[in-house]
């Protein structure tokens, strides 16, 4: 039981690849964060797990079911993406009815509880006669991630999640993040935002020119300075100023001058 | 030092029945410098800043107004009820919008602003070329407006509003859309701006206006919390915890407090001055 | 009145960005209801719309507009019938001024009522300039209305009223179906909020 | 601004028209044949892009069979007591495919006219050209939005398709399903361009823009009109003239 991604590579056409021989697996209870430069195929990556790209050569595998042989419809089941707009889905006159969407499409029983749930679990319940675009927009950022939440897949795929969230939705965001892989719910998260992905990620990808440049734990990728540049990425304040320290000892104990940058 | 905005005891309530966006809310900035207003979402920090331009009185005349704003040493009680621009310059959150999308280039989009005002024709250019080189945009010149990257899209939205040289500038939560590194070339492009201009920036973070602003507001519901400098900002940091995400800087915090013999460098380096 | 004061006034604040969207709208809709594999066309889904939130007027204007661009972008025969667009816009508007957009049955009745005016606006300019030939499915409809003895101009109108009370039923309801919830936040700066039915409170 | 030579191409859309209404059938059918290689032999009327000389060809092929069946509809249905071609249900009568020869061209004469103008202009000079000749600035803009509107609404359109396919949304299943997944499509466009037009409203009300201050058109400019845009003009005046005359004497 996980996700498979075996050899697969991408092209929208023949003269360039998005994605070359990438291979990862992905399981339950688990965390897997995707970082890399903008325009570095992320979110077409995203989009050849649950099917609504195929893939040009190898092949994903969601709980055994190959993408390539399978209906978005019936791997939605299986695998939930949510993508970077919020403006690109919501579309019902109630919260409710817009996270319950997803549960009454893929047919899940008691569609309503479940919805009921996810609101919950991501502190929007007193919205749920509000109209969407009555909430302020980082709350209606939040209720993409109940519809996904309420989705109730094994796997669930996000695209920035934490853009344009201030530190009470944040919270939540962290307690939804807890919550799931508490459940057992597989984690993707596409995120520039490493500061506040690193502490849950149990593991970091960074995808660079169509294929992973580096797979392993968050801490090992704070190490690796080349990397992390290439890929736009921000150490932690914390992290930067423990390095900073240490920099400046270093110096000190070899004698140089204090002058550190960084 | 000349303040150019003083707000005194304004309190704001729209006329659906909510409770009020903002409280007796005072704030006197000095010109020219920077000033971060802090806050989660719906703390009242877009409120303000449509207040102070004249949006917010002029869409809804209704709502429920008192205190008073001096702008440029002109009173209005308790806001102004029409758009002060070029007085008073304002981006949006999101700065796709802020271009108006009917100009085929960079230049005649921030052009686009001063005919809009009526600016003398063969004034434009000049001016619009001096506003690009100082934004380090020039090279965008004859770039197609909705083929920039993020970063890109922010500056010239800055560049459109910057252009009629307004004498206060506010910016809604700028950095919010950014990556890092297009974050650390606005940051670099606002530094010089405060050196002439009174910038008002919201924020939910504080990462990014930690190393711009001279002065920190702090929303909650629409009340002011704390107005201070950097210093007593940093020190009322940790207690700032269930509004801004500041859990890593109190971490930094503590480090400090160790007194290890470089921390003073070590917080300039990360920002703190 | 005159009528430029109140298209000043209807293309002011949000409706001059929402016009050019329902412009779009218009032009692109088909492209929407082709992914979809559905058999309509929507192309006044967006005239409607903004008939509808900003006015009448603005309803003329985003009809003539739509059909001069469609025209410009590779469809010329699309000029011609820029006013029947006019129409359908002034039509919609002023029925919604009339609240007749508050309840279904009345926006059923009203797509009914504009589907027989378009079918009358452009049965004269299609059996004229096109001698009836539209290249479309509803050309056979025409044939047979000829072939059992109408002239052009009687056939392309009882085609015209065959198909287009159908077309614009469709787009009526489409367009009350997605105005009919909308949140005040997002509709109280248009001049048409007040056509909308209120939403109902919130339980 | 470069120069696409707009007036004269207006002025010969305008002749063209003309021509149109009163030229016999069989001068319109040569025009035709001369209008459609105009594109490829006079340089100010090439197509600007390779996207414009694509329309072009598409709308010669849409044309020769939109002709060809509005002559052959008209053979059909017109009942004559002539018949050029009979095939057992099939009775052409000659009075019908006359009929159809003289309104084809007239139509197709109208439709190159216009195509013509619009694949060697950007749109963009015509609008300008519009507004320099007093269209109301607010209406420029509301034209020009629209442009944007048509370049970027498909990518959004798509972006939809795919976040609503992603929650199930049933956009391959049955007709009456499909039609309730137009909504789910439909209601996100329409709400997020609500939201952005209310958003860009007051970007544009932040930049100075007042409806009241635009509503003047800018000074139009001094122009020498182009020796074609005279010799056009005058030839579709004299055109005029001669059929109000054929009018008049019968």
């Amino acid at each position: 039981m996980s996700i498979m991604v075996q050899n697969l590579s991408f092209s929208y056409s023949t003269d360039r690849k998005i994605l070359k021989d990438v291979s990862l697996t992905i399981a339950p209870g688990e965390f897997l964060l995707i970082v890399g430069r903008n325009g570095v195929g992320k979110s077409t990556f995203l989009k050849l797990l649950n099917g609504i790209r195929k893939p040009t050569s190898g092949k994903v595998l969601i709980d055994g079911m190959d993408t390539r042989e399978n209906s978005v419809a019936s791997l939605a089941r299986k695998i939930c993406v949510t993508f970077q707009n919020p403006a690109d889905q919501i579309f019902a006159p109630t919260v409710f009815d817009e996270v319950s969407f997803a549960p009454r499409n893929l047919k899940r029983t008691d569609p309503e509880s479940i919805a009921q749930k996810a609101l919950q679990l991501c502190g929007l319940e007193h919205h749920k006669t509000s109209h969407p675009y009555d909430l302020p927009p980082a709350e209606r950022k939040l209720l993409t991630i109940a519809s996904a939440v309420a989705s109730d897949a094994t796997y669930l795929a996000f695209d920035e999640p934490s853009a344009g969230l201030s530190s009470i939705e944040q919270n939540l965001l962290e307690h939804v993040i807890t919550s799931l892989l508490a459940e057992g719910k597989g984690l993707l998260v596409v995120s520039h935002d490493l500061p506040f992905f690193f502490r849950y990620a149990t593991r970091v990808v960074v995808l660079e020119n169509g294929s992973l440049s580096f797979s392993g734990h968050a801490e090992e990728l704070m190490e690796r300075e080349g990397i992390l540049r290439r890929a736009g990425l921000r150490l932690p304040p914390l992290v930067r100023a423990k390095r900073i320290i240490s920099a400046m000892e270093k110096k000190r104990e070899v004698g140089g001058d204090d002058v550190v940058t960084l | 030092m000349a303040a150019s905005l003083i707000i005194e005891h304004l309190t704001f309530q729209y006329s659906d029945g909510t409770p009020p966006a903002l409280s007796d809310f005072s704030l006197t900035v000095p010109t020219p410098s920077c000033c971060a207003i802090l806050g989660p979402t719906g703390s009242g920090k877009t409120t303000l800043l449509h207040l102070l331009v004249g949006s917010l009185m002029k869409h809804h005349p209704s709502s429920i107004a008192h205190g008073s704003i001096m702008i440029n040493h002109v009173r209005y009680e308790p806001a102004p009820k029409e758009v002060l621009f070029p007085t008073v310059g304002l981006t949006l959150q999101d700065p796709y919008v802020q271009l108006s999308g009917i100009r085929e280039t960079v230049h005649s989009e921030v052009a686009l602003t001063l005919e809009l005002l009526g600016t003398e024709p063969s004034m434009i250019d000049a001016q619009v070329q001096k506003t690009l080189r100082e934004l380090g945009l020039y090279e965008l010149s004859h770039r197609r407006p909705n083929t920039l990257s993020g970063g890109e899209t922010q500056r010239v939205a800055l560049a459109t509003v910057l252009v009629a040289d307004p004498l206060l500038l506010l910016m809604d939560e700028p950095a919010t859309a950014l990556d890092y590194g297009a974050q650390a070339q606005l940051k670099s492009t606002l530094r010089h701006l405060k050196e002439k201009t009174t910038l008002l920036i919201t924020d939910t973070h504080i990462d990014f206006v930690l190393e711009v602003a001279d002065r920190f507001v702090v929303l909650d519901k629409g009340t002011c919390i704390l107005s201070c400098s950097k210093a007593e900002f940093l020190a009322h940091l940790p207690e700032l915890g269930n509004l801004l995400p500041v859990d890593d800087w109190r971490e930094v915090l503590k480090l400090r407090e160790r007194r290890s013999p470089h921390t003073e460098r070590v917080f300039k380096a990360l920002g703190f001055t | 009145m005159s009528i430029r004061e109140q298209l000043r006034i209807e293309t002011s604040g949000p409706a001059l960005p929402f016009l050019a969207f329902c412009i779009a709208l218009n032009i692109v809709a088909g492209q929407v209801t082709a992914a979809l594999k559905i058999p309509i066309y929507l192309d006044s889904i967006g005239t409607v719309m903004v008939a509808v939130l900003v006015g009448p007027f603005a309803g003329a204007m985003a009809g003539a507009f739509s059909n001069l661009l469609a025209s410009a972008m590779g469809s010329p025969p699309m000029a011609f019938f820029a006013p029947v667009s006019i129409v359908i816009g002034l039509f919609t508007g002023f029925l919604a001024k009339r609240g007749w957009f508050k309840h279904w049955y009345l926006v059923a009745i009203g797509g009914i009522l504009q589907g027989v005016l378009a079918a009358v606006c452009s049965a004269p300019i299609s059996a004229y300039l096109f001698s009836g030939v539209m290249m479309a499915g509803t050309d056979f409809l025409v044939m047979y209305f000829r072939s059992v003895g109408n002239s052009i101009l009687e056939s392309v109108f009882y085609q015209g009223l065959a198909s287009d009370p159908v077309d614009k039923l469709i787009s009526y309801s489409m367009v009350f179906l997605l105005l009919r919830n909308l949140p005040q936040r997002l509709t109280s700066r248009f001049s048409g909020a007040a056509n909308l039915p209120n939403r109902s409170p919130a339980t | 601004m470069t120069n696409y030579h707009l007036g004269p191409k207006s002025a010969l859309t305008l002749l063209l028209t003309t021509c149109a209404f009163t030229l016999p059938w069989k001068i319109q059918l040569a025009l035709l044949c001369l209008v459609v290689l105009l594109p490829f032999i006079a340089p100010p009327l090439r197509p600007i892009s390779p996207k414009a000389s694509r329309t072009f060809l598409k709308f010669i092929w849409f044309s020769c069979t939109l002709g060809a069946v509005i002559v052959f509809v008209n053979g059909l249905l017109i009942r004559g007591d002539e018949i050029t071609y009979e095939f057992g249900p099939i009775v052409l009568s000659t009075e019908g495919i006359v009929f159809g020869l003289q309104t084809a061209p007239r139509l197709l004469l109208i439709s190159f006219s216009i195509l013509l103008l619009f694949i060697s202009t950007p749109i963009r000079s015509i609008i300008d050209r519009l507004q320099e000749s007093g269209l109301p600035r607010t209406m420029v803009m509301v034209l020009l939005l629209a442009l944007y509107f048509v370049e970027t609404l498909p990518d959004r359109i798509e972006r939809i398709f795919v976040a609503q396919e992603a929650r199930g949304a049933p956009i391959r299943a049955s007709l009456l399903s499909r039609l309730k997944a137009l909504v789910t499509i439909l209601s996100p466009l329409l709400l997020s361009s609500l939201s952005e037009s209310v958003e860009r409203g007051t970007a544009l009300e932040l930049r100075g823009f007042l409806v009241s201050t635009l509503s003047v058109p800018p000074p139009a400019r001094a122009r020498t009109p182009h020796i074609a845009t005279i010799v056009f003009l005058c030839v579709s005046l004299l055109l005029v003239a001669y059929r109000i005359l054929v009018w008049l004497r019968p």
